[in-house]
């Protein structure tokens, strides 16, 4: 079955975030890109998000702020960011060199702050859009993340679209009861975007000291484990909404991008999988190529939300 | 991809595995380490980091080449990843990233140096010592490098031989007083500076790899005794490269005349810190690692 | 430190349910007790739940109905059960041999329905409580699963309290916003004991066909990858309610089960465990004695909830 | 525990290996199966079904006790699990469940029996002819016995001069080409049939076990021409002993004069099912199991 090695184009247009590949680094998971450098090629990716950025610096949670558990992991990094003014005076003018679209992750813990970070970016040439972590604890409610509640959602993301003429691309927390209303609150507030899932909030024990294992004792669960979870919120959410779906959890390779692309994704984000194997992004890359040409499908959006389902069932 | 030449059992619960690599081996400074991972399969998930124990050429081949081709890591049995590594058979291939992190910060002329270590700790030690001592036949004076080894008995006293070997004078204690002075090594680290004059220790410099509990009075003998000491720590990684913040040892800098506390990446810009940036404060915390 | 080997007594009473150690086996893992009789000596077992039981039968989902994940798996087994009365006819004799406390675990598509399986369940001797579960989807309000609406939750143990005398555990479905509303809803209601987790919803694709690896599209994630969730969630509810906690999710072994019992469980139930390792329950019960032994504590109550959280952060 | 006795690669992705478990050997019946343990760590989690593929007892051990000490697996490299399982060596200790499910029916006095297996389907099927071809020198004529094998190619053609030292007529078909007869195996079967009188057939029991699509034919075939057949299904399973309803098999089965559909465990009733209760219209979702 060998023919000719035609070129797969591998190119998407998300709601105005172009890309030369479906294939992104997530927040948090791949620093300022300078960490990898030495590692992987970054000008390979299809883009890269920064870790998440607020309007003043943040010294983060305390230590320890990682578990492994089985098939994942925990982190309580916390807020930890140097703010977004040393971010765009330290870390924006070399990643630029990469010549990778750049997606700037942002959150505040006020509405405001939102709005805040959003306008001090735009405007930055090297930023192609934003990424809006909605899942940060909302001061003003008690702590109740922003992300849990429609409402909140709107308010968010409606800042948001009225402070920044750049592409919106709205990231889902996955601890809610129906993460289809919080995808079309956000879809009618103006995002461009979706993104999910964010980390699952989970625990870890030490039973010999009885203690935490996390400092701040919860923390966010990412990683193959949730992958299950995730795939299903992208085909939740992709059969309700109308902008682009970016699929986010457990991918680790080519199989599990596909899984998401096919329930609705049409691009991907790579976190927890650098750790463990820097060289995964190119291979998924690579076979997401192989897989278009051995399928003879001409496009990734062929494929994007390409799952048949069965139409029959039996009493 | 790396190799494994050997991986042997040294004692009980410790286990001594040659790799080689030599892209690693040869940028490789004493106090780097290498993340490994451990399995192909997904349990367990993140890479393990261990420091680079010893630097050395591949047995069957004295090539003339000065630069080293092997690393070695010394590593215990502490659970289910260390397990799986001490599996690991002569002559598989190893999926390493390395050398990463900060080494020690070596000056030109080290007169005369103190290492102590505990129990494991040992580990990226040695390659300290190897360095310390210089390539050939410097340094040789059995006064100029002294390593401190403690551990809970005779049998956590690693690389004693190793140490003598290079010319080394080895001073060792152990909580059960199955080898060497029954007590702690800091307590013998006291006597030892006690015996010298302030004029002495004025060149000398303090190396620690070991137990928080023993770095963090390493630390305070250093700060009283106003000797340099830089001691490596460790901390729960998931990249190893300085990306996921994971890593965070709290410090202590100066800023516009505060002391504040600054969370530095132990796998970037540590894992040796100079003793008197540690936030030694926060222990009860960081104990529990 | 070798001590005189003194008997740990590890029984428990939670609610009204009295059982000679904290280990349960958790509802539809286990059969109907007979089908692991050969493998476990099941009169060791603190309790058996039985798995989920309506009124009438039902035939369940259409294959495949597993499928392995990473740490974890994906059940659709769906509503097949042979109805209340052929478990009393056919089932509860044999299951009374084991001498073993039976719970039963019962579930129903209408309001209606719940009271009357446990009306008819009510005044059976060997049955020693009911667990309800409350993640099934509630037909009358299209499909949304009863347990992840707080009046919804309110109204169906208000029924099952009334319709029968027995120690009631209500289990709680994972897939929620906020599970503590949940749970002091089912409190309010008259539950004895609360059990959680259910399983988390999610799904898989087959990348080679296209098509969801389930016949059923969607699955319950059971298995260790969910146990931190789990752990947060039991933990979350423990600060929130005053009645006895039961912990599910992923434990496969003593560490696990003393995790949930640390944040806060009176006793636990093992589920996917015992297909990979059919001895799991007599380990805990042995690791549950070893523990309480080498760390001098009498009882397992005194380990209930003893976590200890750090008082003091840096900012 | 279980304990590898040999674990041989038998050609490109199958291997067959040897296990010493009395307590499983001696009361294993064909068409019944073990679920493996693949590992100690949680990746893969759960435990792989595999047919017995062969009752034997223990090389170096001629003991006069007539029941069997070992019983072997054939496998084919699938997935991670069978990768996993492919590294096992020689006196590893292996965690067994079984034997699990109803093997074979099998009346007191089967005549003639024709055996039908497409690709790694004959691993059941081998133990099925042992028994058949009973213990001492019965039923030693080689009408008595005649297995059918199709495979894609001559790779898929396994165990041929087992068969065949047993004293079984072994006929092959392969998609290919490559070895024996070009086409499907069930075409085989018909011709077979066709030369044989319904008188001779009359006796004649059908056993199967192979890929779906040639089950069901199979199972056609035997119902146009009112042969009894028994087949082996696969299912994915969870518990393997009955716990968890996982490994439903749709069955049609006659309740007050209807048809209807009741699901069964593969595990418990099966995996061995007559093949006309078995809902075969509902292959659509099957094939992909
Ligand atoms: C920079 C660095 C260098 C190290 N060098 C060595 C070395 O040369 N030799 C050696 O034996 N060990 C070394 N360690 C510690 C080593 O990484 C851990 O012992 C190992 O990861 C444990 O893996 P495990 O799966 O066997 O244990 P786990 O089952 O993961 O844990 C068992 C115990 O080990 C502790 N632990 C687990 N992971 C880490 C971690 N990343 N850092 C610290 N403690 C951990 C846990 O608190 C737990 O109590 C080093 C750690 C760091 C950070
Ligand atoms: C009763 C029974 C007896 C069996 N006997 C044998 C045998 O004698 N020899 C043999 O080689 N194989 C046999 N199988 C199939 C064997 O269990 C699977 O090939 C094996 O579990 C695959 O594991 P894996 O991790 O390598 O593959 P995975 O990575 O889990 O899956 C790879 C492929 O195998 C299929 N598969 C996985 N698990 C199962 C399962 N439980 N049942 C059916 N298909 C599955 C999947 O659809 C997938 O396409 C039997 C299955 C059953 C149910
Ligand atoms: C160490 C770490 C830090 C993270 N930091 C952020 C962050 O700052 N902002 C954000 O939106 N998501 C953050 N995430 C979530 C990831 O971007 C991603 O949504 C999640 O890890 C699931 O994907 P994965 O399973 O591929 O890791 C972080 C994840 C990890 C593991
Ligand atoms: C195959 C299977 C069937 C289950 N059936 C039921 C059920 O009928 N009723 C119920 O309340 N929970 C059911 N559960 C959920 C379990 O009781 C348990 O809550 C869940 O699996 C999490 O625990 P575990 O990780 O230990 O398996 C089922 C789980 C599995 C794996
Ligand atoms: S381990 Fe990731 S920053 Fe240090
Ligand atoms: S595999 Fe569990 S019932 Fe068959």
């Amino acid at each position: 079955m060998k023919q000719l090695h035609k070129k797969i184009d591998l190119s998407v247009d998300i709601g105005g975030l172009k890309m030369r590949n479906p294939v992104m680094a997530a927040s948090g998971t791949f620093g300022y890109g300078e960490e990898y450098e030495e590692h992987v090629p970054i000008d390979h990716l299809g883009a890269l998000i920064t870790k998440g950025i607020s309007l003043k610096p943040h010294s983060g949670n305390p230590p320890p702020r990682l578990v492994e558990t089985t098939g994942g992991m925990l982190n309580a990094i916390g807020l930890q960011n140097i703010g977004v003014k040393a971010l765009i005076k330290e870390k924006i003018p070399n990643l630029m060199k990469f010549g990778t679209p750049i997606i700037v992750n942002v959150f505040g813990s006020t509405l405001r702050e939102y709005g805040e970070v959003a306008r001090i970016l735009d405007g930055i040439d090297a930023i192609k859009g934003l990424e809006v972590n909605i899942s940060c604890p909302n001061i003003k409610r008690g702590g109740i993340s922003f992300g849990t509640d429609p409402r909140q959602v709107f308010k968010v993301v409606s800042k948001i679209r009225k402070a920044s003429a750049l592409p919106i691309m709205v990231k889902l927390s996955p601890n809610v009861t129906d993460i289809t209303t919080i995808a079309r609150s956000a879809e009618e507030a103006g995002a461009d975007v979706l993104s999910l899932i964010n980390t699952l909030t989970g625990m870890a024990v030490d039973v010999d000291n009885r203690i935490p294992k996390l400092g701040n004792i919860t923390g966010g669960l990412s990683g193959p484990a949730i992958k299950p979870i995730a795939l299903r919120m992208v085909w939740e959410v992709y059969n309700k909404v109308n902008i682009p779906i970016v699929g986010i959890g457990g991918i680790f390779n080519t199989y599990d991008a596909l899984e998401f692309i096919i329930v609705g994704a049409s691009a991907i984000q790579i976190g927890t999988a650098h750790f463990i194997n820097p060289s995964v992004a190119m291979e998924v890359i690579n076979g997401l190529e192989n897989y278009l040409r051995d399928n003879h499908i001409g496009t990734i959006q062929d494929l994007v939300g390409s799952l048949e389902t069965p139409t029959f069932s039996i009493l | 991809m790396a190799r494994v030449i050997f991986n042997r059992k040294i004692s009980s619960d410790y286990y001594r595995m040659r790799i080689l690599c030599p892209e690693i081996a040869s940028r490789a400074k004493p106090g780097q380490f290498i993340m490994v991972r451990i399995t192909e399969l997904l349990d367990p998930l993140l890479r393990r980091p261990f420091g680079i124990h010893r630097l050395c050429h591949e047995r069957d081949k004295h090539t003339d080449n000065n630069s080293p081709s092997c690393i070695e890591i010394l590593y215990k049995i502490v659970g289910k990843g260390t397990i799986v590594l001490s599996e690991k058979k002569k002559g598989e291939g190893i999926d390493l990233m390395g050398p990463l992190g900060n080494g020690f910060y070596l000056e030109q002329n080290i007169e005369t140096a103190v290492i102590v270590a505990g129990g494991i700790g040992v580990a990226p030690l040695f390659s300290l010592a190897q360095v310390l001592k210089g390539v050939k036949g410097k340094n040789t004076s059995r006064d100029k490098l002294t390593i401190f080894i403690g551990g809970e008995n005779r049998k956590d006293i690693l690389c004693l031989n190793d140490f003598k070997k290079i010319g080394a004078r080895v001073v060792v204690s152990t909580i059960d007083g199955s080898l060497g002075t029954k007590g702690l090594v800091t307590d013998l680290l006291v006597n030892f500076l006690r015996k010298h004059s302030p004029l002495e220790t004025k060149n000398l410099k303090l190396f620690g790899c070991g137990p928080l509990p023993m770095l963090r009075t390493l630390s305070e003998i250093a700060f009283y005794k106003n000797i340099p000491c830089q001691v490596s720590l460790e901390s729960r990684m998931a990249c190893g490269v300085g990306a996921c913040q994971g890593c965070a040892v709290p410090t202590e800098i100066n800023k516009e005349g505060d002391r504040v506390v600054l969370y530095q990446r132990a796998c970037k810009e540590g894992p040796v810190f100079d003793s008197t940036i540690i936030f030694w404060d926060y222990k009860s915390i960081l104990l529990k690692v």
